[in-house]
């Protein structure tokens, strides 16, 4: 009975359960979470917070010298995200022309209080 | 036993009511653990029944609109009632005070009391589910209750006595019942399982089907009672088939003092209680839950049979054994 | 004996998802049923309509949680074949593993669901423990367990490095031999085959009638697959073959989803030992030329269609998702009548309903905004 | 694969009724006016056994809906038989008695587009919820939702 065979074998050998608290279950590098931006690639296009399926990035206003391509230039906006509305699709980090916005592998919107946590 | 103050520590305390509700709180957390260790889990802690128990005892208890509440909720109480005293007469350390001719019956039909109440509190609580949940536990109880009672009531053909301690006591001399009728035996098990609604029988409570049969609408203490009911069921027949079977608490050569033998009694309690929940917690992890139907057709074509089959061979080894 | 309406209602423990059957039993046979999906609309098509390319694809996505990829694959093959693009190899191969990992992990989710509705909740519990090992593969190659997102009009979006190629084979063999001691187990457990065989009985040509797709239709001798019949992505070039089965009721839906769980890790291994090199994505104009193309994709539990109808603007002018659940529900309520009521759940879960796919098509609009007159917020904008 | 079904066959079964026209390798689509839906049903059931039903899509141009039958059988081959319905009224015969599948495509478009499909066993309402407005239908490109009107789930008194 290969039902009860497997059943004894697994009565003596050990739970594969990770206990969460005290075993940490890894993440993979590629894993999408939390969402930041890059200071000082940003050049403020804006074009995350268009492309943002969520719409969870508003564009706040903030001056910066930055590098782009070879040239300097002041850029006026910079994104904001709104975490609890942010889907983690990627969509930003991939449209992204100054390469400036990254999913890091971090839990994202996981805040001690509930109104808006804002990266 | 005749001093009033022992026999009420006897009934009250140790090997009565108390330790009855601790020994079933133990035995459902090896069963949740062990069914849990075969399918690769950790399992709950070992204070999770008693957690249930407080916990469920403080939950608000909710009556279902125009329901019958006196008997709402006598039922509870009558079913664990019913299994505390079916206890009392089950052998834990020896054979019990209060034994008497005919206390196997008495026992018997003290552990069915809880099936009808299952079924009172499922036509009571005005549910569909429930209500027919309550109707299926009624009708599986004729399904397995023939074979289960023939399957106890042969032992007193072969011992010649109908008190579980005087078979307990028959058993010393004589080879154990479990070998003596190795088919009685199994159809007492499948009998239990069957009558604490476990796994392959589990279909009043079929929670994928109706939601949870005749358990439903029970919420707050009711819940509680009737769950510790059911657990106090299990310890209680398989202490009646470890006593009946497997030669229960008593040690085959009687040692020197009193006290001894009581001890080594519980321990060998202890030991053929646990290892029926062993077989019945394999079971219960091994199989699927079958249809009424199906169940239908095995108990009454194979198990019944069985049953049939053993009292005959039971008959004639009285007879070929009163012959020689 | 009296007729009992027993509602197996939305809220219900065997069923994950909200449906209603009002079962009309007479005892505890089935009399008549009456079926009532859509309890989990989100105007899915309606929203798709005001939303491009790049953004409809995580809306689409959406429309059911096992089975995300092949609605974005379904999307953007249908697109790319109205633009005319010619996706590169890699990507291809690449969409292939994606969706055939997404196959192996949707059946073994079945297999644990269907023991669990008959109470067998051992198998429940090994069949998701190993379905661990596909997810981490997954969440290692896209990011995420579910929801993968690596689809794009016009190729995928993250690359497979090598690193990630081998991590996968090396799970492979683990899972061979555990989907074989599955193929004995289902053989050899007694009371599960009681409650599995003979039960929801579907006949070759009712199973055509009623339009059955997917193993539940290949259970009873019908051979439709999308991917040899109309093949896409990679399926031409990979040696794989379909599985049927003659026995038409739940133990053959059983047998036929274990059969295509060793089939799909055979292809996953084949793709993943020879892909192509080369760029996996190719750029793609921002509007599609007016067309119309129906795209079919062979989805774990059957025959995805989306209809796509474009307009030259970079938006769809009109998506209809037919999704393989709702072509199987009339032949659930065919199966359903006459048996014992006991039966409901295993038959309902033998097609594996994913309800969430039937019904996308209501838009909600809660309180505030229903004063302010703003335009509807769809309830999955959050 | 059975032998590919060459253009001509369909187009022979289906000229009193409608123009057939090849639109892929393995694609017909049969155009016909709504009363002889069921008649080029059949006779292109007649040419090229089609046993299966694989949807009904319906599409809201602005002026007329309509609606794609896409049938296919053991030849692999799929026919789609389109229909025009006029906007104001748009009625059609069922044809859930010759595909029973189409009985739930039926219902569900009813709900979405207003399409009537006279002789259908039951057309009650399937995708919407119980206290939707019966004479709104949301996939229509004109429907645009009224903020005023109650469109089902708590109404807005009960919330506060």
């Amino acid at each position: 009975m290969t039902v009860l065979s497997e059943m004894l074998r697994n009565l003596v050998s050990r739970p594969t359960t990770t206990l969460y608290p005290v075993e940490k279950v890894p993440i993979p590098d590629a894993f999408r979470g939390r969402v930041e931006c890059a200071d000082e690639r940003c050049i403020g296009c804006s074009k995350c917070s268009l492309v943002c399926p969520a719409s969870a990035i508003t564009m706040v206003e903030n001056q910066r010298e930055v590098e782009f391509r070879g040239k300097t230039m002041v850029r006026k906006k910079k994104p904001q995200v709104s975490l609890y509305s942010c889907i983690r699709c990627g969509l930003c980090e991939r449209h992204c022309p100054a390469d400036a916005m990254h999913l890091r592998n971090v839990l994202s919107a996981s805040g001690p209080t509930c109104e808006e946590v804002i990266m | 036993m005749a001093d009033p103050l022992l026999l009420a520590a006897y009934i009250l305390i140790f090997p009565g009511f108390l330790f009855l509700f601790a020994y079933s709180m133990v035995f459902e957390f090896l069963d949740r653990r062990i069914v849990a260790r075969m399918q690769n889990r950790v399992g709950p802690p070992f204070f999770q029944p008693f957690a249930d128990i407080v916990k469920t005892l403080g939950k608000e208890v909710i009556d279902p609109e125009g329901v019958d509440r006196p008997i709402f909720d006598a039922a509870p109480i009558v079913a664990l009632a019913a299994v505390m005293t079916a206890f009392l007469y089950v052998p834990v350390i020896g054979a019990s005070p209060l034994a008497f001719q005919g206390d196997l019956v008495l026992v018997l039909y003290l552990l069915t009391l809880p099936t009808l109440a299952l079924m009172l509190l499922g036509w009571l609580s005005r549910n569909i589910y429930a209500a027919v949940g309550g109707v299926r536990a009624v009708t599986m109880l004729f399904i397995y209750e023939v074979p289960f009672f023939l399957a106890l009531v042969m032992p007193t053909l072969m011992a010649g006595t109908w008190s579980v301690s005087e078979i307990m006591a028959w058993q010393k001399e004589h080879l154990w019942l479990a070998v003596l009728q190795p088919i009685a035996f199994v159809i007492a098990l499948i009998g239990l399982q069957a009558k604490l609604e476990r796994t392959p029988f589990d279909i009043p409570e079929a929670e994928t089907e109706i939601v949870a049969g005749p358990w439903t609408e029970l919420t707050g203490r009711r819940l509680a009672l009737m769950h510790l009911a059911n657990q106090s069921a299990a310890v209680a027949g398989s202490a009646l088939i470890a006593a009946v079977f497997l030669g229960g608490p008593a040690l085959p050569w009687a040692s020197g003092s009193a006290v001894l033998d009581a001890i080594a009694g519980f321990l060998l309690f202890l030991a053929k209680t646990l290892a029926i929940l062993l077989i019945l917690a394999t079971v219960r992890g091994a199989t699927a839950r079958i249809r009424l139907d199906q169940l239908n057709v095995i108990g009454w074509k194979y198990i019944t049979t069985a049953a049939l089959a053993q009292v005959a061979i039971v008959l004639v080894m009285n007879a070929w054994e009163v012959g020689a | 004996m009296t007729r009992v309406v027993v509602p197996i209602g939305p809220q219900h423990p065997a069923l994950k998802e909200p449906v209603n059957f009002r079962v009309i039993a007479d005892g505890e046979r089935i009399v008549e049923l009456e079926l009532n999906l859509s309890y989990s609309h989100r105007g899915i098509e309606k929203a798709a309509e005001q939303r491009d390319f790049i953004r409809a694809l995580p809306l689409i996505e959406r429309v059911c949680g096992i089975c995300s990829h092949s609605h974005t694959t379904a999307f953007s093959k249908g697109i790319e074949e109205i633009m005319g693009v010619e996706v590169p190899p890699r990507a291809q191969y690449i969409r292939t593993i994606i969706a055939e990992l997404e196959r192996m992990h949707s059946h073994l989710l079945w297999l644990g669901v269907a023991a669990h509705e008959v109470g067998f909740n051992t198998l429940f519990m090994w069949t998701w423990r190993d379905r661990e090992a596909i997810q981490d593969t997954l969440e290692e190659m896209t990011g995420n367990r579910v929801h993968y997102i690596m689809n794009e009009v016009g190729g995928v979006r993250l690359d497979l490095s090598p690193l990630q190629v081998e991590a996968a084979l090396v799970r492979l063999p683990v899972l061979e031999e555990r989907i074989r001691a599955y193929v004995e187990m289902v053989e050899a457990e007694e009371t599960m085959l009681t409650r599995f065989r003979g039960v929801g009985c579907l006949s070759r040509d009712e199973a055509l009638c009623f339009g059955a797709v997917g193993p539940t239709a290949r259970a009873s001798g019908v051979d439709y697959d999308v991917r040899r019949d109309d093949p896409y992505l990679a399926y031409a070039e990979i040696p794989w073959n379909v599985v049927t089965d003659t026995n038409g009721d739940v133990y053959g839906r059983t047998r036929v989803r274990i059969g295509e769980l060793g089939e799909s890790l055979a292809m996953v291994r084949y793709c993943l030992e020879h892909l192509p090199d080369g760029p996996i994505r190719v750029s793609v104009p921002k509007t599609a030329p007016p067309g119309e193309i129906l795209s079919r994709y062979e989805a774990p539990r059957g025959e995805l269609v989306h209809f796509i109808r474009t307009n030259g603007t970079d938006r769809v002018e009109r998506i209809d998702i037919r999704t393989p659940t709702l072509a199987n529900w009339t032949s659930v309520a065919h199966c359903l009548i006459g048996r014992p009521l006991a039966d409901v759940p295993v038959i309902v879960a033998a097609i594996d309903p994913c309800l969430s796919c039937t019904s996308r098509i209501t838009v909600s609009n809660r309180g505030e905004d229903a004063a302010s007159g703003t335009p509807p917020r769809t309830g999955w904008e959050g | 694969m059975t032998e590919p079904v060459t253009l001509e066959m369909v187009a022979g079964a289906v000229e009193g009724v409608g123009g057939a026209e090849r639109v892929r390798a393995n694609r017909i689509r049969v155009r016909t006016t709504s009363d002889n839906v069921r008649e080029a049903i059949q006779r292109v059931n007649r040419v090229l056994p089609c046993d299966r039903l694989i949807s009904i899509s319906t599409v809201d141009t602005a002026d007329a809906i309509e609606l794609h039958y896409h049938l296919i059988g053991q030849h692999r081959t799929i026919v789609t038989v389109t229909v025009e319905l006029p906007r104001d009224k748009p009625e059609i015969q069922t044809v859930s008695d010759l595909l029973p599948p189409a009985g739930l495509y039926e219902r569900q478009i009813h709900d979405l587009f207003g399409v009537v499909f006279r002789g259908h066993p039951g057309l009650t309402q399937l995708v919407l919820n119980d206290d939707w407005p019966p004479d709104e239908h949301p996939l229509r490109k004109d429907w645009k939702p009224d903020p005023r009107t109650f469109y089902g789930g708590v109404r807005q008194q009960e919330v506060g």
